[in-house]
Formats: structure tokens, sequence, C-alpha cells
């Protein structure tokens, strides 16, 4: 029998999305995630160690480059990272976090983004998400954990008219659905 | 839907929230020193008042911390929302 | 048939578009803006409904949603019909069906209107009282009866064909009723930039200002302004007017829900559009401009089609262009229904009179209908009316006495003044304060951040409304309070509640409070009599007011009544509690889009394609979908499982295990958390191994397992079945946060990043191994029970060699992305070992043999380590861990008499017990048996060739050998106790 | 006590109905009672009732804060069964559904107990086993209770939607044919006239606010809103207000209050025949005799005395029912309310003594109660009467939680693997 120790890495399979035609809604494919979580002592070193402000207030984004450190919770941030610098992550704190006093947890293929763009989305978002998107409210630049109907989402504003969602791979035929039903009542 | 002030994000609707029943119930260092009658207590008894009562929420679908809310069982009305270790205003 | 009783002009119709309809079959014709109502008079149309009770005859009584007569059934088939439905709120359209109910064979001739000749027989309550003999004759004879008689229209029958939609909102101020009052506050919100929707339930905005051909607001024909603070309002560009929308619902913390209709207006229904939109609105501040509503006069027979509040003609006179009819009678103890004598008299109606209770009308109203030489009897009321489906006559008596008057009419106009909305401020749970002047209820202190404006707040003329409205709107926001300069607008004064005094036998005669329920003043009178004294007994022993009106019209006058023969004032009585919804409300608005496969997510693994792709049945398992067997060539559940059971003993199987319950528990204290939270013990287990986890809850009984992976020092990899998977997490972050705070350990669900496949049976290291790259996984490397991360089919994995079935096995984590690329190169690579694919049915019968427990099945929440034979799992010097001091208690460690759990063989082999079936030690005693316990699993073991089952035993642990009794269905089952391993209990296989 | 019947509905009807008696009277309350119930609801007044009918005592009292049969009697949806699980569970509520049989003679009042049965639908493997597990075990304890398969289930209720393809399919359905539904509202007036007729003072608008002891710690008598009251026997049936009420007592319950919502929609004729109930989607269901759907929802998460609860807890409600009757979509919502159900930790009732002597409990019906009202009326009146518990309520005691001995019917419902 062959030896297939050495087979290729396949691509990632990610949940599928029927085309709904609809061209506000882009799926967001691979990139790498991960979870850290520390205690305030340690946020100036770890993001020394990351490049990356972490010490933003609560629900905000810090971006450097094309990474990203959501901070969820005082003590939580969800990292967007490019896929191929993902592999740096782990050694680079553990080579500044000795004292081994934090949590980073690959969910890369945990929850899977979706971009979403145009002027109806805050009206779309409301229809299953209760939070307020008044720009006073809910200000570009903010992320936080919420609901999407019966879905934990990630929801980031990165402009007036444009928001990210990520949901845990499971639900995404289930949000995409939604989506595209609900982008009827709301023309393009 | 109840408009709870997560002492971390502000106010959210209550369905980003968990309810964890009441509030300052402490759990005994050491379980050993406590008798019976005690535990039983411990485990099943709760404050039931019709009135003010401190409670516990998690943010679960937000921050993810437990707090604690100082509610009005009668009519609703949050008075104060505060973090775990701080003491009930 | 031409429209008889259309004005030739005026109203807010479009008379240049006609529509055509029918009502029972026969068709009619309209304008766009009509109602069904409005329709039906134009026609000459009054008789459109029948009592509930008594199947009386019934006409249109109203113009808006406090209606009680006039329901009908609307819809062009099935899938869109309606039943219960206002004519009053329908509007027209081109096509529309409607047909009228509680009538049978047809409106006019209705056998259930026998019911009315026997009036007598069924007072309040009376089924109460009877009924009762001989016992059976209730469920046979008279129950079935009854429920005949029940209801209105008939539900659909088909499945409703529309959609829903649903928004959440939140605005500055929300404004509840477009009327004057609700678009002054508006307007004057809006100025300050302020966020505001503003909702109405018709499908035009305005309220009262769409009747209002007299009153001028800051010199401006009121048409002309209602045009202006539109055209204004919709420059704004934070202002949202959603018309057709009915506030239903006042929720705690300022929460409203609005029922928006969409396109039942529209006739022809497109399906893929929602039908109506439920909106839950957060609003910082709320104004509540709800109106008031016109209360009927409870005056013997005041039921008659052609009966009508005075007001309601004067909207369809002046509204839509529609006559009620040419010879009114007007019957009031309110300045407005002069108002509509005179507008009735101006469009060429011969007022037949106007009877006044009051001894004196001195309005101008009335004065106006003196110059205009209408005849008005003061101190005068209505003690009967004639006409059998149409009001024909009154007789009119003065309230000091003297002969009866008989005078001809076809409609009866009433007001006896009119009674604010209070219901949404109630429901905001502010409080009520009954004003006698008023006989009304009025908003009190508010328990909400919520003012109520106009008419709703007993606020009488239309510059309090719109100043009060402007106020309130202001105020919300900490605007500028405006003033209005109104004229033509007069003062209207009066008002009555109870039954009008008479001089006829009140037993004679029957003066109805709740139209639709039949609840006469008689009823309310026997309430009392019966001692019901509380509004809400008298409500409940009479139903008034619990109709679909929900007592809009007939809860003043009932309080009326009962204050009268209590002799209290109302305020001492008190009133019955408002509960949303305002108006109904159909289902499907709440369902919205949760529906078929979007009822509830679906979840679905990453292997999930490639099941359903071979024709896998699958199960649900809490919201996942799980493989359950893998059928070929038609075999049936047992053949298909008989045939992996034995691929899995005999060769090798691979499975989908990647629902269960994941958490990455990370951090310098993790084996110290687990320690706490597990009853075993965590701090000898090295990095690379692997341990079986009992958790249990604070009182001592299992709520989950799972086998739980050190990866190293301080990190764990725990498992958790998969419907417990967020409940543990919860119940550790809970234990983390409040109880432990001090230890330096995270909490991450990992449930969905790892695809996990599990290999299990003899030649699983076969399959395993060629993928295998930067681990030894050989019997002696990688023993039973441990651990290695490595990269497997080229992607990182964390392979387990673990079982639950008892062969040599693994499961493999891998990222879930990958997930069915591994399992296709596990396929192939045990392509050459006769891989198969099995499903949870024989996971449950390979561990069953195995005699390894389900959460759920085995357990119920009731049973402790030592009722499974666990207790050696307990780590035994540790001082402390979740459920360690409960199950310490005295009286819970000394009981005896317990259910443990057992394996039974039944007698005959080839019998597979029930799951659930009951064990007895004598079959032969009679009911209720003394039951010892319960079968929990129970499978056909296709490797011992013989049935198994496991069992929850009362002192099962030393019942062993005995000889017991499961009664089935069939018979009789003879069992043995014996172990619940049944398979290899050395555990040999294991260590393939 | 004026008898009803056919006749004399008929005598009266040709009287004008003159001639009916108040159904209890409105007596001011006495200084002192042999027994005192606190809560005039189903369970209070029957207790009551009973304690009159069956132990020979005639000087008693019910005290009810507002007006009888305003708490939970007056709010629930009023399905009546007894397919439970456990020994104890099946026996207790047995023994009230043999009671509901007679009811209505008894009492000379006509409850409308309706047998129209009531169908539980299964819609997964675990809730197969489980519902079958409940048919065998009440088979054996001698309750009625037969497992359907889908057509026999539609067949049985024809709305139902069975449709494979449904997110939730119906995969069968356990059925109690003589459990069915009841009038709220004619239990607790049955009860209040019935007992009234055997000289038990019903006093409304009376709130406790106090409870008094002896030396000795034994009750002696009840402060309340219309001046103190005298008895050595104190009764507590006060639903979602126990732990109020025992706390006067300084006991602490294991009971939590939470609002339970219930809704109905506008009349239709006839449609639904029977009572379906769906634990895995939520949803309750039944027609009432004037033709209301009845629909019972969830309870909200936090504990709260105020009968309302948020928005979401109907539309969960809704979609349940929507789905398993997608013919009733377009029926629309007429009324939505709540009532203050009171909690124990396992879901079961505590009906027994207390650590107070002379103070006995009644709670923790949680969201089933009403189907209980005739039993646990009995076993309550039993209870005070004897100062000890029957043998059917002997395992609902307070002791249990300490002991370990739950009796937790939701859990054994729970899923996990």
């Amino acid at each position: 029998m062959a030896n297939l120790v050495h087979m290729v890495a396949p691509a990632r399979r990610v949940p599928p999305c029927a085309d709904t035609g609809d061209r506000r809604y882009t799926p967001v494919n691979g990139g790498a995630r991960f979870l850290l979580r520390l205690r305030e002592a340690a946020i100036g070193p770890a993001a020394e160690a990351l490049g990356i402000d972490l010490a933003v207030p609560l629900n905000r984004a810090s971006v450097v480059n094309s990474r990203g450190a959501m901070r969820l919770s005082p003590d939580e941030w969800l990292l967007l990272w490019p896929e191929t610098e993902a592999a740096s992550v782990a050694p680079l704190l553990a080579a500044r976090l000795t004292d081994r006093r934090y949590s980073l947890t690959d969910i890369s293929h945990r929850q899977t983004g979706l971009m979403l763009n145009g002027a109806a989305v805050p009206d779309i978002l409301n229809s299953g998400c209760a939070l307020d998107f008044d720009l006073a409210a809910f200000p570009v630049g903010m992320v936080t954990r919420t609901n999407f109907f019966k879905a934990e989402a990630v929801l980031w504003r990165q402009d007036e008219f444009s928001f990210y969602l990520e949901v845990w791979r499971s639900f995404v035929p289930y949000v995409w659905s939604l989506l595209s039903i609900v982008g009827r009542e709301y023309p393009e | 839907m109840l408009l709870i002030p997560c002492p971390y994000c502000g106010n959210r609707p209550e369905i980003e929230f968990a309810y964890g029943g009441e509030a300052h119930v402490v759990r005994a260092a050491d379980p050993g020193q406590v008798d019976d009658a005690g535990w039983t207590e411990f485990l099943y008894c709760r404050n039931n008042p019709r009135g003010d009562h401190a409670e516990r929420w998690r943010h679960a679908y937000g921050c993810g911390r437990f707090f604690n809310v100082k509610r009005n069982t009668y009519t609703d009305h949050i008075e104060a929302s505060y973090r775990i270790g701080e003491t009930r205003p | 048939m031409t429209q008889a009783y259309r004005l030739a002009a005026g109203g807010r119709i479009d008379r240049s578009r006609t529509l055509g309809f029918s009502f029972d079959g026969k068709h009619y014709k309209g304008y766009q803006g009509d109602t069904l109502a409005s329709a039906l008079l134009a026609n000459g149309v009054h008789l459109v409904g029948r009592s509930f009770k008594y199947h009386r005859p019934r006409g249109i009584l109203s113009a808006g949603a406090e209606e009680p007569n006039a329901l009908a059934g609307v819809g062009c088939d099935d899938a869109h019909y309606t039943p219960n439905l206002r004519a009053t709120q329908v509007e027209l359209y081109d096509g529309l069906k409607a047909e009228s109910q509680n009538r049978s064979p047809s409106l006019v001739r209705d056998y259930g209107a026998v019911n009315d000749l026997l009036w007598r027989f069924f007072p309040a309550g009376f089924y109460y009282k009877t009924f009762m003999w001989p016992r059976k004759a209730w469920t046979k004879f008279f129950e079935p009866r009854i429920r005949e008689m029940a209801g209105l229209g008939r539900s659909p029958q088909t499945p409703d064909a529309a959609c829903y939609a649903q928004r959440f909102a939140h605005c500055d101020v929300l404004v509840i009723g477009a009327g004057p009052a609700g678009l002054a506050a508006a307007l004057a919100a809006a100025k300050t930039g302020a966020r505001v929707i503003l909702c109405d339930e018709q499908a035009e905005p305005g309220g009262s200002l769409l009747a209002e051909p007299d009153a001028v607001i800051d010199g401006l024909p009121a048409a002309d302004w209602l045009k202006a603070a539109l055209a204004q309002l919709a420059a704004f560009p934070k202002v949202k007017v959603l018309a057709r929308t009915i506030a239903f619902g006042y929720f705690p913390h300022n929460m409203l829900g609005l029922a928006e209709s969409l396109t039942d207006h529209a006739g022809e229904p497109d399906d893929t559009s929602p039908r109506g939109r439920l909106w839950q609105v957060r609003a910082k501040e709320v104004v509540i401009a709800a109106g008031a509503i016109e209360r009927p006069l409870v005056f013997p027979d005041n039921d008659r089609p052609g009966i009508m509040l005075a007001e309601a003609a004067r909207i369809y006179a002046e509204r839509y262009g529609v006559l009620p009819g040419r010879k009114p009678l007007v019957f009031t103890a309110h300045d407005s229904a002069y108002r509509t004598a005179l507008a009735l008299h101006r469009a060429g109606c011969a007022v037949a009179g106007i009877v006044d209770m009051r001894p004196a009308a001195d309005g101008p109203y009335a004065a106006a209908a003196r110059r205009a030489g209408l005849p008005i009897y003061l101190a005068s009321t209505v003690s009967g009316t004639g006409g059998r489906l149409r009001v024909a006559r009154a007789t009119v008596v003065s309230l000091a006495g003297g002969a009866e008057q008989r005078i001809d009419c076809d409609t009866i106009l009433m007001s006896g003044g009119f009674t604010p909305s209070v219901h949404l401020f109630s429901q905001s749970r502010g409080k009520l304060v009954f004003d006698a002047t008023l006989d009304a209820f009025l908003p009190g202190a508010p328990a909400e951040a919520c003012r109520v404006a106009g008419a709703g707040a007993g606020l009488q003329t239309l510059k309090e409304a719109l100043e009060s409205g402007a106020a309130a709107g202001a105020g919300a926001v900490g605007g500028a309070a405006v003033t209005y300069q109104v004229t033509n607008a007069p003062l209207a004064r009066g008002g009555f509640i109870g039954v009008v005094p008479g001089h006829v036998d009140p037993t004679s005669v029957r003066a109805f409070v709740d139209y639709q329920n039949d609840v006469t003043a008689k009823d309310v009178s026997l309430a009392l009599r019966e001692g019901m004294r509380s509004v809400e007994h008298v409500k409940r022993f009479t139903t008034t007011g619990m109709a679909t009106d929900q007592g809009k019209l007939s809860n003043m006058n009932a309080l009326g009544i009962m204050s009268a023969e209590l002799g209290k004032p109302v305020s001492a009585i008190g009133t019955t509690t408002f509960r949303m919804p305002y108006t109904p409300v159909p289902f499907g608005y709440f369902a919205g889009y949760a529906r078929g496969e979007l009822f509830e997510p679906e979840r679905r693994t990453a292997i999930h394609g490639w099941a359903a792709e071979r024709g896998a049945v699958f199960e649900d398992v809490g919201l996942w979908k799980r493989a359950r067997y893998f059928p070929q060539g038609g075999e049936d559940m047992r053949a298909a499982v008989a045939r992996e059971c034995r691929a899995v003993r005999g060769g090798v199987g691979i499975f989908d295990a990647s629902t269960l319950g994941k958490i990455e528990v990370v951090g310098p204290d993790a084996a110290e958390f687990l320690n706490r939270m597990y009853i075993n013990a965590w701090t000898k287990l090295q990095p690379g191994r692997l341990r079986y986890g009992i958790l249990l809850r604070e009182d001592g009984f299992i709520i989950d397992d799972g086998v739980i992976g050190r990866v190293s020092e301080t990190c764990f990899h725990v498992t958790t079945t998969t419907g417990g998977a967020p409940r543990v997490l919860a119940m550790m972050e809970d234990y983390l946060q409040t109880e432990f705070p001090e230890l330096d350990v995270w909490l991450t669900s990992t449930t969905e990043q790892y695809a996990v496949i599990a290999l299990q049976g003899p030649l699983a290291r076969q399959v395993i191994e060629p993928l295998v790259e930067g681990a030894d996984i050989s019997a002696k490397a990688m023993p039973h029970m441990s651990m290695v991360e490595c990269r497997i089919a080229g992607v990182p994995a964390r392979l387990f060699r673990v079982s639950f079935t008892g062969e040599l096995g693994f499961e493999i984590n891998v990222p879930a992305d990958y997930g069915r690329s591994v399992w296709e190169a596990l396929m192939e690579s045990g392509l050459a070992h006769g891989i198969t694919p099995y499903g949870t049915e024989t996971m449950h019968v390979l561990r069953a043999e195995k005699g390894y427990i389900i959460v759920g099945q085995e357990t119920d929440g009731t049973v402790t380590p030592a009722d499974v034979g666990y207790s050696g799992m307990i780590g035994k010097a540790k001082p402390d861990f979740v459920g360690k001091r409960a199950l310490a208690r005295e009286a819970f460690a000394t009981q005896t008499n317990r259910k443990q759990l057992v394996g039974l063989l039944t007698a005959d082999p080839a019998l597979v017990l029930e799951e659930g079936a009951h064990i007895v030690a004598d079959p032969a005693q009679p009911k209720p048996m003394t039951m010892l316990g319960h079968i929990t699993s129970s499978y056909w073991s296709e490797t011992l060739g013989r049935s198994i089952a496991l069992a929850l035993l009362r002192d099962g642990a030393a019942r062993t050998g005995e000889t017991l009794h499961v009664p089935l269905e069939s018979g009789d089952a003879r069992v043995t106790v014996v172990s619940s391993v049944f398979y290899d209990p050395e555990g040999v296989r294991l260590n393939g | 006590m004026q008898r009803y019947s056919a006749l004399a509905l008929i005598r009266q009807s040709i009287n004008g109905h003159k001639g009916w008696k108040p159904q209890w009277r409105e007596p001011e309350p006495k200084r002192s009672y042999d027994a005192i119930i606190v809560g005039g609801g189903g369970h209070g007044l029957g207790a009551a009732y009973y304690l009159a009918r069956k132990h020979g005592m005639r000087n008693i009292a019910v005290l009810e804060k507002g007006w009888i049969g305003g708490g939970n009697t007056g709010r629930n949806t009023t399905i009546i069964r007894s397919n439970y699980l456990f020994d104890e569970s099946a026996a207790l509520y047995d023994h009230a559904l043999k009671l509901w049989e007679g009811l209505s003679q008894e009492l000379n009042y006509n409850v409308m107990f309706s047998q129209r049965g009531v169908l539980m639908v299964a819609h997964n493997v675990h809730d197969e086993q489980s519902f079958k597990r409940h048919v065998s075990a009440n088979r054996l304890n001698g309750v009625d209770n037969e497992w359907l398969t889908p057509e026999q289930a539609k067949e049985f209720c024809p709305p139902l939607n069975i449709a494979p393809g449904m997110r939730h399919a119906v995969t069968g359905a356990a059925l109690q044919r003589r459990a069915g539904t009841a009038r709220h509202d004619a239990v607790a007036w049955g009860y209040a006239r019935a007992a009234d007729a055997l000289g038990v003072d019903i006093i409304q608008n009376c709130e406790v606010t106090g409870i008094e002891r002896d030396a000795s710690g034994h009750v002696t008598g009840v402060q309340t809103t219309r001046g103190p009251i005298a008895s050595r026997r104190i009764g507590v049936s006060a639903a979602g207000s126990t732990s109020l009420v025992m706390a006067m007592a300084g006991l602490r319950m294991p009971l939590e209050s939470y609002p339970l919502q219930a809704l109905v929609s506008e009349p239709v004729k006839p449609i639904f025949p029977c009572v379906v109930m769906s634990n895995t989607i939520h949803a309750y269901i039944s027609q009432s005799d004037k033709g209301e759907l009845v629909i019972g929802a969830g309870t909200d998460a936090y504990i709260s005395y105020s009968q309302r609860g948020a928005l979401h807890i109907p539309m969960h409600t809704l979609e349940a029912i929507c789905e398993l009757f997608p013919i009733f979509r377009r029926m629309r919502m007429m009324r939505n309310w709540g009532g203050i159900v009171d909690v124990t930790p396992d879901r079961s009732p505590i009906l027994g003594k207390t650590p107070v002597p002379g103070l006995y409990v009644n709670c923790g019906w949680g969201t089933g109660g009403f189907k209980a009202t005739p039993g646990s009326a009995d076993l309550f009146a039993y209870t005070i009467a004897r100062d000890e518990p029957h043998p059917i309520n002997a395992p609902f005691n307070l002791e249990r939680f300490g002991a370990g001995r739950l009796i937790d019917e939701a859990a054994a419902a729970a899923v996990a693997h």
C-alpha cells in the first residue's frame, strides 16, 4: 500500500453557502483565528509580542495591516490573522509570556466570516439582532459578540454600511439562509 | 425583554444574557466544615423576594462575564449593576 | 347593485377607482379608500353578522378597531383565509371575498337563532348549573353540543401560504397614534433632531383629522394641516412613519411590540413578500396618543342592525361619503352626537330626532341642531327598538314619566361619551386614576418613560390634543413646547356609563353590554346576585369584556352597572387588567422567519455531506443531525446495525464523533480547576494521557461525562456529551468566575474547531498508520488512553487512543475544514481492510455491550456515581470537588434501596426488551405494581448473538443472579440480573 | 346549599333568575378558627372543602389577599393529566385525576371536565425512549397511556403536521385518553360554594401579613389586613407567594417564583379535538369550550412577581405552534397573560408538614398545579387534619432535598449523548 504520509494538506472546506444572487453578502473563507485570554498585567507584553495594540477599549478592534485584534471581553481578544503568519503566533507569545499565564486557542476552523456591504445592512441585521445600529450607539470600529436570530455571532462594524459577521461553522447555512430571505425585503 | 446594564458593555437586550440566580450565595471554602443542614440550604434555598433582589446575570452572548444586578422583582426596575466581587449597593 | 347610500361628493375615497367585492357570495362595488364596512354601508347592507350566544342579527356598530359585531372571514382561498376580521378594519381591494360567520345556513335564516327564543334559559353561567347528570352525558352529549355552538368564524384548514417579517428598532421617541396629538408630538420631537417612530393603526395617518371638515389649525383647514404635517415629517431623515401598524403590547423597559400589516390591503397575494412585520421597538421615551373610543348606550334591544355609534356614523358620512341611513334617530348623553345629527342633516338625511338623556344640552352643537330645527327630546330615553333584521323604530319616553312615543327610523346613532384608550399605558404598569367627572379611567403616574397626550389623556378639544401632543413630544427630548391656534372645533361634553334608566320591566328585555358575547345588563346583575363582587369575577362569570374586542366598548358600562347595583363608586371597584395585544395579531407575525428549516438552526458536521451522499439515516440530537446508520441495499435498521457491529468487532469501523462537546482548558491552574470540577483526580495525569471524567451537579448527581486529555502541563482537551456542551461550559465559567476567580485558567469552546473521526476495531491501527506523520502509534508507544499531536493525512491532528466500543480505537481530532478530506483519506486507506462507516445506533449497541453508560440514558438527573458503579473513579485524596459535599450528606450516604446500574439477560435470547419497560419481582401483582426499576438500554447484540439490556434497578448491585420480570404488552418476560459488562469484561481487546 | 340542576334552571328562568342565591357568603373574619388556609385558589378552597367534608372540621377560614381563583387557578391552560413517570408522581396525579372524574357531581357544580385526551408528541429517538418509559411505567401503575405512531397521532388530532421534512419531525406520540381539560374558574367557584355550604368562611381581600407562634414555636394565628385571626393549624397554599408567607414564620423555602405566560386566540368553530404537548419544541395547545385556542408558553428566565413577561417568550411558543400546526398561522392572538409559578429544585411539589408545628405547606407545583387541584386539596386536608401526611403525599416532603430523594421528572427527560 502506498505511503500516504507526505500527502499535501487539503484545501479548507467551509460550510456551503448557496448562491443567493445577493451581491451584498460575501463569505470570507480561510484566515486564521485565535482566542487570546490573559489578565491585565499581561496585556502590554502580549501586545509587544504580537505587534498589535491590545489595550483597546472593550468591544473595539485594533487593526494593523491585515491583522486584527477584537477585544470581546476584558480578558478576551479574537485575533484575526493571515493564515500564512498563523504559525508564528503561539511561539511569539510563549517566548514573551514565559509564566504561561494566558491562553491562546486556535479557532480558525470554529467559525466563518461573512462580509455584508450595503445601505440596508443595518436594517437587515436588525431583523435578527436586537442591538441599536445607530452610529452613535454602534460606531464604526465597534465589535461585539451578540446574537443573530438563534445563532451566536461576532459583529464588527467596519464602515457605516459594512459589517463583518462571524458565526460558528455549523450555523453558517442557517445564518446565510436568513440573510438571503431578509435581503429580499430590502432590495439592493 | 429587559434592557440589562452590563457593567462592562453597557445596556444590552435580555436575549444576550443568561440568568444566574440569586447573587452573593457563597460556596464555603471548605465544604467539609458545613453541616448537612447548612449544605442543603446552600444547595436548594434561595431568597425569593417580592421587591429588591440581588441576582446574577451572565452576558453570555456578549463579554461572557458574570455580574450582579439589583432588580425589583415586581416592577422589573433595575437599580444597579455591579461586578462580581464588588459590594452590593 | 349601485352604491345607493353613497353621497355624491365628499370623503377621502378615490371615486375614480371602483372596486368589486363580494359578501356572502353577493357582488357589490366600492371605492379605493373604503373599508369593507363603509363599502357595505354604501350598498345599504347593515346585517353583517350573528352574535356568539343568541345568534342575534347584528350590524356595523363602529368604524374602528373596537368593532364587536361586524366580523367577517376574508380571503381569496383557504390558504389566505382569516376568520373574525373586523369589517371596519379591512381595507377594500378589488376582488375581495368576505363571508359572514356564526350562521347556518345564511345570515338571514340562521338555525342558531333558536337560542334567541330560548334566551331566558341561558343566563350568564348557566352551564355551571346543569349538564351534570348522568355523568357520562356531559362527555357524550352536552359538551359536544356546546362545542358545536362555540366559536365565531372557522379556522383555515390549509397551511398559511404567506411569509412574515420581523425587525428590532430603536428610537428616541416612539409616538403611538397619528391623530392630532400624535402628529404634534412627532413634529415637536423631530424638530430637535431626535429619532422618532410614529405609528398608526390605520391606512392613512391623521386619526380624527380624517373626518374633520370644520376645524382650522393655524389658519389651515384640518385636512390641509394634516397634509402639511405629514410632508414636514417626511422631510426629517430620522423620522419613520409606519401606517397600518398597531402598537399591540407594552413590555418592560420601554420595549413595545408593533404589528405592521404589509400586503393584506393589496388584495392579490404575493406569497414571496412578507404579509406583515412584527417590530420590537426599544424607545427611550414613548408618547401614547391613542385617542378615545366612543361608548355605546345600554338600552333595551340596543343591538339591532342599523344601531351604530354616533361618531362612527359621522365618520362614515364625512370620511367615506356614506350615509348609514336616511332617517336616523340619535340617542345620546354627549354633545358630539349632535354634531353627527347636523352632519347627516346637511347630507340630506331626515333626522328623526335627537333623544338626550340629559335634562339640558347647551353646547354649540346642540344650539346648532336647534337652529337647524332638528327635533330634540331632552331628559328622555329610548326604551326599546323594533325591526327584525334592521332597526325600524324606537320607543322614546321621558325620564320624568309619561307615555312612550314611537318613532320610525332606519338607524339609531348612539353616544355615551368617550373612553380614553389607556390600554398601552396600563400594560406598561402605569397607574390608572378614575375621573368621576369624565366617568373614565385616566393615566396617572407612569411606570416607564412614557407620556400620554390627547383624548387618551382625557383631553377633549382639538387644541388641547395638539398642544398636549407637542408638549409630550418636546418634553421627551428636551425640546420646546408649541401652541396651536384652533378655530371651529368647539368643546363637546357629556357622557354616561351603566344601563340607561328606563321604565320597562328589566326582566323582560335585554340591554346588551358586551355585544359579541351577548352579555346583557341583566347578566351583570345576576353575577352580582350570585355573589360575584370582584370585577374580575363578574367578567369571568358573564364573559363581558372577553370577546375579541376585549371589552373596548363594554368595560365601562359593566363597571357602571356594578357601581349602581353595589352602591360603590367605580374607583372602589377598579378595572380589569389590560393585557396585550391591543387588537388581535396573527400568530404568523410572532413566528416570523422561524419556520421549516429555519425554525431552529440545523447543525451539521463537516462530514455530514459525505454521510448524506451515502444515504445515511440521520437523527436529531439537540440541534445536531447525527448519522444514525448507513443502510445498504435496502437494509432495515436492525440489519444495517448488525452489519456495522460485525465490522467494528471483526475489522474496522469509522464514525463521525464531531458533535461531542470540546472545551480547551488552559492555564497554570488548569489541573487544579479540573480537580475542583470533576470527581476524578487530574494532578497526576501526565501530558499525553487521557482519563474518563465524570461531572456532577453540586447536589451530587451526574450531569455529564467525557474523556479528557492532558495536552500539556497547562492545557487540557475536555470532551463533553453532544447535548451537554453548552451547559457544561456555562457551568465551568460560573465556577471559574464566581467561586474560583483566583485560578489562572481560561476556557474556550473548541467543539466546532475540530472534526472528530473515531476509528474502532482490531484493524484500526492499520488504517491510520499510513497517514500519520510525526508520531509512533504502535501499541507500545501509544497505549490505550493516551494522546499525541501529529499530522494525519497532511493536516495537524490531536490523535486520541480511546475506545467507546471496547475495541482498539482511535479518535482523530482535525481542524474542521479538513474533516471531510481526512475522513475520505481514511476511507481510502481503509478500503483494503473493509472499513465500514457506522452511526450512532451501532455506537450505542457496542458501548452497551461493554456496559459504558450514556448520560441521559443510563442517568436521569437522580443518579450518583455509586449508582452506576463509578465510585472508584472518585479522587479520594481530593479535599473538594463539585458534588462531593452533597454525596457525603448522611441521609444520602446511608440510603438503601437506590437504583443501581445492572445488566439484564432475557430468558428468551431472541427477545429484545423495550427501552423504558419496567422491572417487577412479581408479575402477578395487581396494579399499581411495585416497580423495581426500568430498562435504560436494550439492543440486539450481534456480537453475542442474543439480546442484552442495561437497567437501573433498586439495590441492583446486590441482586446479581436474581430472576425478575418485565411485564410487556405482549406478556411477561423473565430476566436474570447480570453484570453490566457483557463483552470482554477483562478489557483485553482495548489493548490490541 | 341551593341545589343546581336543569330543573332549577328552568324554574329560575321563568322567574327572571331572581331567586339565585350568592354562591358563597361574604363573612367578616371571626377571631379564631380551628384551621386557616392561606390562599383562595383551587388548592386552598379545595383543602377547606375536604377538611369540612371528610374530616369533620367546620370552623375553617380561607384567607385570600385578592379575589378567589385570581392567581394561578384562573391563569393556567387547564391541562389535566396523570401520565407521570415516577411512581410517586403518578400516584399523586392519578389520585387527582380520579377525583376530577366525579368532581362536577360531588360539588354540584359543572367544572366542565373534558376527557378529550392529551397527546404528548415525540420528535426524536430520545423522546421516544422517554415516552415509552412513561407508557410502560404508567401501564404497571394502572395509569392509562399508550404509544401512537405519527399517523395514529394525526388521526387523533387532524391539524397536527407530521410531514417528515419538518425541522423537528413528529416521530410518534404518547396519548393519555383519560386526560383533558376543565373550566378553571368553575373549579375555584365550585369548591368555594361547596365549602361555604359546609360553614367554611371564605374571606377575600384579606392579606396575611404575619404568622404568630407561641413559645414552643407552635403557630397560634395570623396577622392580616383585616386584623388578627387565631388558629393552631395553618395551611399555606399560596403558589407564587409561598416564599413570602413562609418567611413570616421564619422559614426559607427551596422555591423560586417565575412568570409563566399563556395566550388565547380568537374563538373559532371546533377544529382541535384534544390537548397536544411538545416538550421538545415547547408547545402546549387545546381549544376551549368557547372556541379559543389556548396556548401555554414558557417561563421567563428570571424570578418575578409581576404576572407579565417578555415578548420573546410567547414568540418562541408561537413559532412552535405554527410549526406543528401550520393551519393556525393566520389565527390571531387575542389575549396574553402571566401567572407566577413557584418552582422547586426538582420541579415536583412540596405537600406536607413543615419544621414549624401547626404550619403546613402546599406549594412548588411550578407549571403544573391545576391538574392536581382536587388531589392536592384532598391530601392537604388529610395532612392538616391528622398532622401527618397521607402515604401518597408523604414522598413530597421538604426533607427530600436534604436526603437526595429528588423526584425529578424533568431531568428524567433530559438528553445528552
